[in-house]
């Protein structure tokens, strides 16, 4: 298999989808001329014209709520935020209009849209640019959230929501953009099915629950922990919603203990509710309480220490891992 | 257009009016009782001439959309006075089955793309219907209506916006009754005009009168013309009154008698009642033959919803999401 | 003590503090010459005039944005959302400005704004105007929210709220506008603390925690659980954040079980957090899974037994206690 | 003003130019470095002349409002380069203490009221300075800068129009510099003049050359004049150009070397030192002192950045909420 970045992935992704069907299109600020403000579009426009890859003006709502029109008449729109943290001023469009439209029209109107993008903290954006939209889309009935954290998950993922008839936000994350991974040639189809949760490696101590930026962080601190004598099961949750209960079950079932390391904010987060259905379903397996690694409560300050100080980290996982599985 | 069928197509207008009054009446009973309607119910009852107006002057398959004062924008695309009523009462006969409400009704088959609740956000919807025209080489165009209160917020300026950048087949009506709740325009915008609003776009505009059936459709129909074969916007501002309460809890204490008087005297349905009359092509028994009818069909569409059945509790997760891919029933 | 409307609370709450301090103003749609769409601000504009009580256009971001940049100059605007559904298209401006800008700025500039309006499902108004946003913003660090079941706190928490000098959402619920309860006479200061949760009924068996629409239901529910043998008490938390851990925790050590009654959504609403938060301090004092009431996983229905199928209910509560406490 | 002191003005407004840029050329050097300046940086160069020309024409007390471009209007509002320089390395000696970065500077004290980053929000801030000063009797004006890219999101839109209906003592200046990152402004809006934006509230509204100092404060003198005296908004475009890219990361593909060598021609600050030098107010020795001086100054920033300390981790959790109830420190 190739290695290529997790960029090149989704790059990859949106190209062989629009050459796939005519109806799908990218729409975005700096999407087309520009190739992308993190360069996922490269070479978009140049392959498919400005009809099908367009530069917006700033305005989230406008062409969020654009992409929700163009769907409910049969177009697919591949919506991309330059970060989520901008979706923000769409969030109306994204949690009223796009899942909402199914059940008010009694069934009458599909919204077959991907809102897509980097979300989450980068490196030292400061406050306004580095929020993690996860707990609140997930939170939503209709939307379906999808996280990827390798360069192939990018792609399957991505390739799997733009078919998927419901509305589907696709989380990326900057700080992936760079990293390479393997992904099956040219010419084989990559698509990753969404509610399936992916074991980056085996153990039967700990489970280490993580998805996107965390996900490296986990694997880091499984190899640290192996040294120290506890052999932690890293699980990707790559889709948050669907999301792999089963997966996650057996996993648990198995080390009776977890650690959620998330990029999300603690209150309401991401591993808030995995931890309600873990104990909601084997509460008797649980044999320390199911702890977390997340940011730290405060608005991202800018400085770099202290970001890094508000942000999880494989270290911070490690010490979790280790108050939940005395060595 | 040939004379004969001028003078069919007014008929049609007026009783399209007839009709959508006398349904909102008849909602209006239905609501009091109590127990039949729930949420908000937003009456059109003064308003009916802008959309027979402008209905007259597009395409079946043009793309409608609207807020939530939405009754009348359905009935004059056709959706049947029983699946609306049955809408309100909640009904799986409903135009919505049910789910959707006053506020949401939707017909798919009639391009009637909705009533929408969150003011202004429908707008960039429109934009994507107009957007897919155009993607397509359709030369469907777009109505979109909106209130006088929804100029001031943010979707619409986007919506706007991108659709004069883009060049997009659609046509941004205001219907102008003045207020937006209690707020009389005057107090929610710094515009001495609301149709000034296109200004701000470089887009053209126009005023219409909203209270003249006729006027809508001539004033819309050159318009509607020019967007269907030249793709762009267009902003026009179609000034209306509505006689009753901004919803259905609303005594409407802002404005004074002698206003609201005025306008009724100035009632759309009358006035193209008095035009055809005066011109020869209506009596005063066909007029009451019409709105007979109009009773007639909106009685039956009480008796039909309240025996229509509810929507089937079993049917409580079916809307959240669609079990498709590529509009294909999934495989996996 | 007197017993007034939930609305009369407010109300009066709005009047005393206006009274007290003249940089506090009231501003939203419909709030002054209307009267307020709820009658919340019955009588303010006649009191106060218009240069105080505020009617706005249809723009939640403009004067939300507005009431943040008055906030930051020493004014003590109160923003009133017509519902919080509406606060989707003003959710920046809460979301990234309101509690940011203490951090952005170094310390230099507080905002001691409140939002405040109806939250969460009401009666049969459909998909896009039932939302509740409870678990969006208590996930935002910099926020405080506090939901208010009854008239005393309703009047309390609000009245603390305008004197903080951080922003705070206080999130009511039309439902609740018309019940009535005790409050003191007029001539006492009623001052909520934020961060301490009421005890509404002790209870040995099982700690129910509840807030704003689900307490209601939740000493109904006590009530026929009574009954039924099984002795509840019933905690409302009246403040998401801070959230009064410590007479969390004491309730739970003594009853050893949960059910938590929210209006929420289930997916990483406020019961997640709770569940993870006891678990978390007190996992050995848990005799069974923490279980919850939520709304279900769907866009709300317009159709009144479906609505009714959607929210929680005493019912629901009893069925939840009874799996978690055996008779 | 008398003739001296617009002298004295000018020079001021000179040096200030020439710190601003000396300070950014700076600012770019260590942010190449890798490792010293974090995030996003936007520099402001060949833009001086809003700023200094803008304020030269505003009180120091009125308020200041600005998006991520914003090193020049602290500069220009007196804030230190020392803090500036600070800020960019999040230093506890920063404008915002280390915690804002570029794109968040704020200085309370010069009523400077922060760079915003995200586009347009500020837009809904300045009003409600305007609203406060208003509401307080003070005749302070604000000033709220934005890109061009920024008029086409919604926030302006309720911003402007709240602006013109209170009647609020604000002025808006959009700082044209043609590009919204590499999206010229033919593409970002149907306008034939950004300056038509301010026809759609039927606001008063003016283009002003921005790469001349002085034009933009005598354009902006009477205007901020009337604002002081009888509360009301107004729209200024103001037409400008940036020599850098967006960003720091930003190579510029989407302009020609000769659009950009045009406008460099036009420098700023070469335009208003020959102006000073022709009228005999300035001789070449003098403006190499003030550049040497600017230079210094920038330079001298760098080593205070350098030397100054982080910010201590303990302070992490200080800056979430304030432990005061009306604006004393709570009690219980
Ligand atoms: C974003 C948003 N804010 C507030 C409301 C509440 N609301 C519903 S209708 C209405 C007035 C709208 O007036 P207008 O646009 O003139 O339409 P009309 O009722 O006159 O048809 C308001 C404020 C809403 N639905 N959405
Ligand atoms: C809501 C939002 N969308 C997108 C961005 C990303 N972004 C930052 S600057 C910028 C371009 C702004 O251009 P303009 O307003 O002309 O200002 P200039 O950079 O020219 O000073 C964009 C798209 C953002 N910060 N906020
Ligand atoms: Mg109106
Ligand atoms: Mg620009």
């Amino acid at each position: 298999m190739r290695e290529i970045t997790y960029r090149q992935a989704v790059n990859e992704a949106l190209i062989e989808e629009m050459e796939r069907d005519p109806n799908v299109f990218l729409m975005g600020e700096e999407v087309a001329e520009y190739n992308g403000a993190y360069k996922i579009s490269q070479g978009l426009l140049e392959k498919f014209g400005p009809k099908r890859v367009i530069d917006t003006p700033i305005a989230e709502a406008g062409f969020a709520g654009l992409g929700v029109g163009a769907a409910m008449v049969g177009l697919r729109p591949i919506i991309e935020f330059m970060t989520f943290s901008f979706s923000l001023v769409a969030f109306d469009q994204i949690v009223n209009n796009a899942p909402n439209m199914l059940t008010m029209s009694g069934g009458q109107f599909t919204v077959p849209i991907v809102f897509r993008g980097p979300n989450g903290p980068a490196h030292q954006l400061g406050a306004t640019h580095s929020h993690a939209t996860e707990c609140w889309y997930a939170n939503v009935p209709g939307l379906k959230v999808v996280m990827p954290a390798t360069a192939r998950d990018a792609k399957g993922l991505l390739k799997t929501a733009i078919r998927d008839d419901n509305p589907v936000l696709v989380l990326e994350s900057e700080l992936l953009y760079s990293t390479k991974g393997p992904v099956d040639d040219l010419g084989t189809e990559v698509l990753v099915p969404f509610g399936k949760a992916a074991i980056h490696r085996e153990g039967s101590d700990v489970t280490i629950l993580c998805y996107a930026q965390t996900v490296r962080m986990a694997m880091a601190a499984a190899e640290t922990l192996q040294a120290k004598g506890v052999n932690a099961e890293v699980l990707d949750l790559r889709s948050i919603k669907p999301l792999d209960l089963d997966t996650i079950l057996n996993s648990v079932s198995k080390t009776h203990r977890v650690v959620v390391a998330e990029q999300n904010r603690p209150f309401c987060g991401i591993g808030s509710e995995l931890c309600f259905q873990i104990q909601k379903y084997i509460f008797d397996e649980l044999d320390a309480p199911v702890a977390r690694v997340t940011q730290e409560e405060v608005p991202m300050p800018y400085n770099e220490a202290l970001e890094e100080a508000v942000l999880p980290s494989a270290d911070k996982i490690v010490r979790a891992v280790l108050e939940v599985c005395p060595v | 257009m040939h004379k004969s069928s001028v003078v069919e197509q007014e008929l049609g207008m007026l009783s399209q009016m007839l009709l959508i009054r006398r349904f909102e009446e008849r909602a209006a009973q239905q609501y009091q009782r109590g127990d039949r309607i729930g949420g908000f119910c937003h009456l059109y009852i003064g308003q009916e001439a802008v959309v027979a107006g402008s209905v007259a002057a597009t395409r079946p398959d043009d793309y409608l959309i609207t807020a939530y004062r939405d009754h009348g924008h359905a009935l004059a695309r056709g959706t049947s006075a029983d699946s609306c009523m049955a809408e309100l009462f909640g009904k799986a006969t409903g135009c919505s089955k049910g789910l959707g409400g006053s506020m949401h009704y939707f017909d798919k088959e009639r391009s009637m793309m909705g009533g929408h609740a969150i003011i202004g956000q429908h707008l960039p919807l429109a934009t994507g219907f107009a957007f897919a025209s155009k993607y397509r080489n359709e030369d469907r165009v777009t109505l979109c209506y909106m209130g006088d209160g929804a100029i001031n917020i943010g979707a619409f300026h986007e919506a706007l916006n991108m659709a004069g950048l883009y060049k997009l087949p659609v046509i941004f009506i205001c219907e102008n009754n003045f207020f937006s709740m209690g707020t009389h325009a005057h107090r929610s915008n710094p515009l001495k005009e609301i149709v000034n609003r296109g200004k701000g776009y470089d887009m053209p505009s126009v005023v219409i009168d909203g209270m003249d059936a006729r006027a809508v459709r001539d004033g819309l129909r050159p318009i509607v013309e020019t967007v269907r074969t030249t793709p762009q916007p267009y902003w026009v501002e179609i000034r209306t009154y509505r006689y009753r309460g901004h919803s259905m809890s609303d005594p409407g204490l802002y404005r004074t008698k002698e206003e609201l008087d005025k306008y009724k005297d100035l009632d759309p349905i009358a006035k193209l009642a008095k035009q055809l009359t005066d011109e020869g092509t209506l009596t005063q028994e066909k007029y009451d033959a019409m709105d007979t009818e109009a009773k007639d069909i909106a009685t039956a569409s009480v008796k039909f919803a309240e025996e229509s059945p509810e929507p089937p509790l079993e049917a409580l997760y079916d809307y959240t999401f669609v079990n498709t891919v590529n509009g294909q029933p999934a495989t996996a």
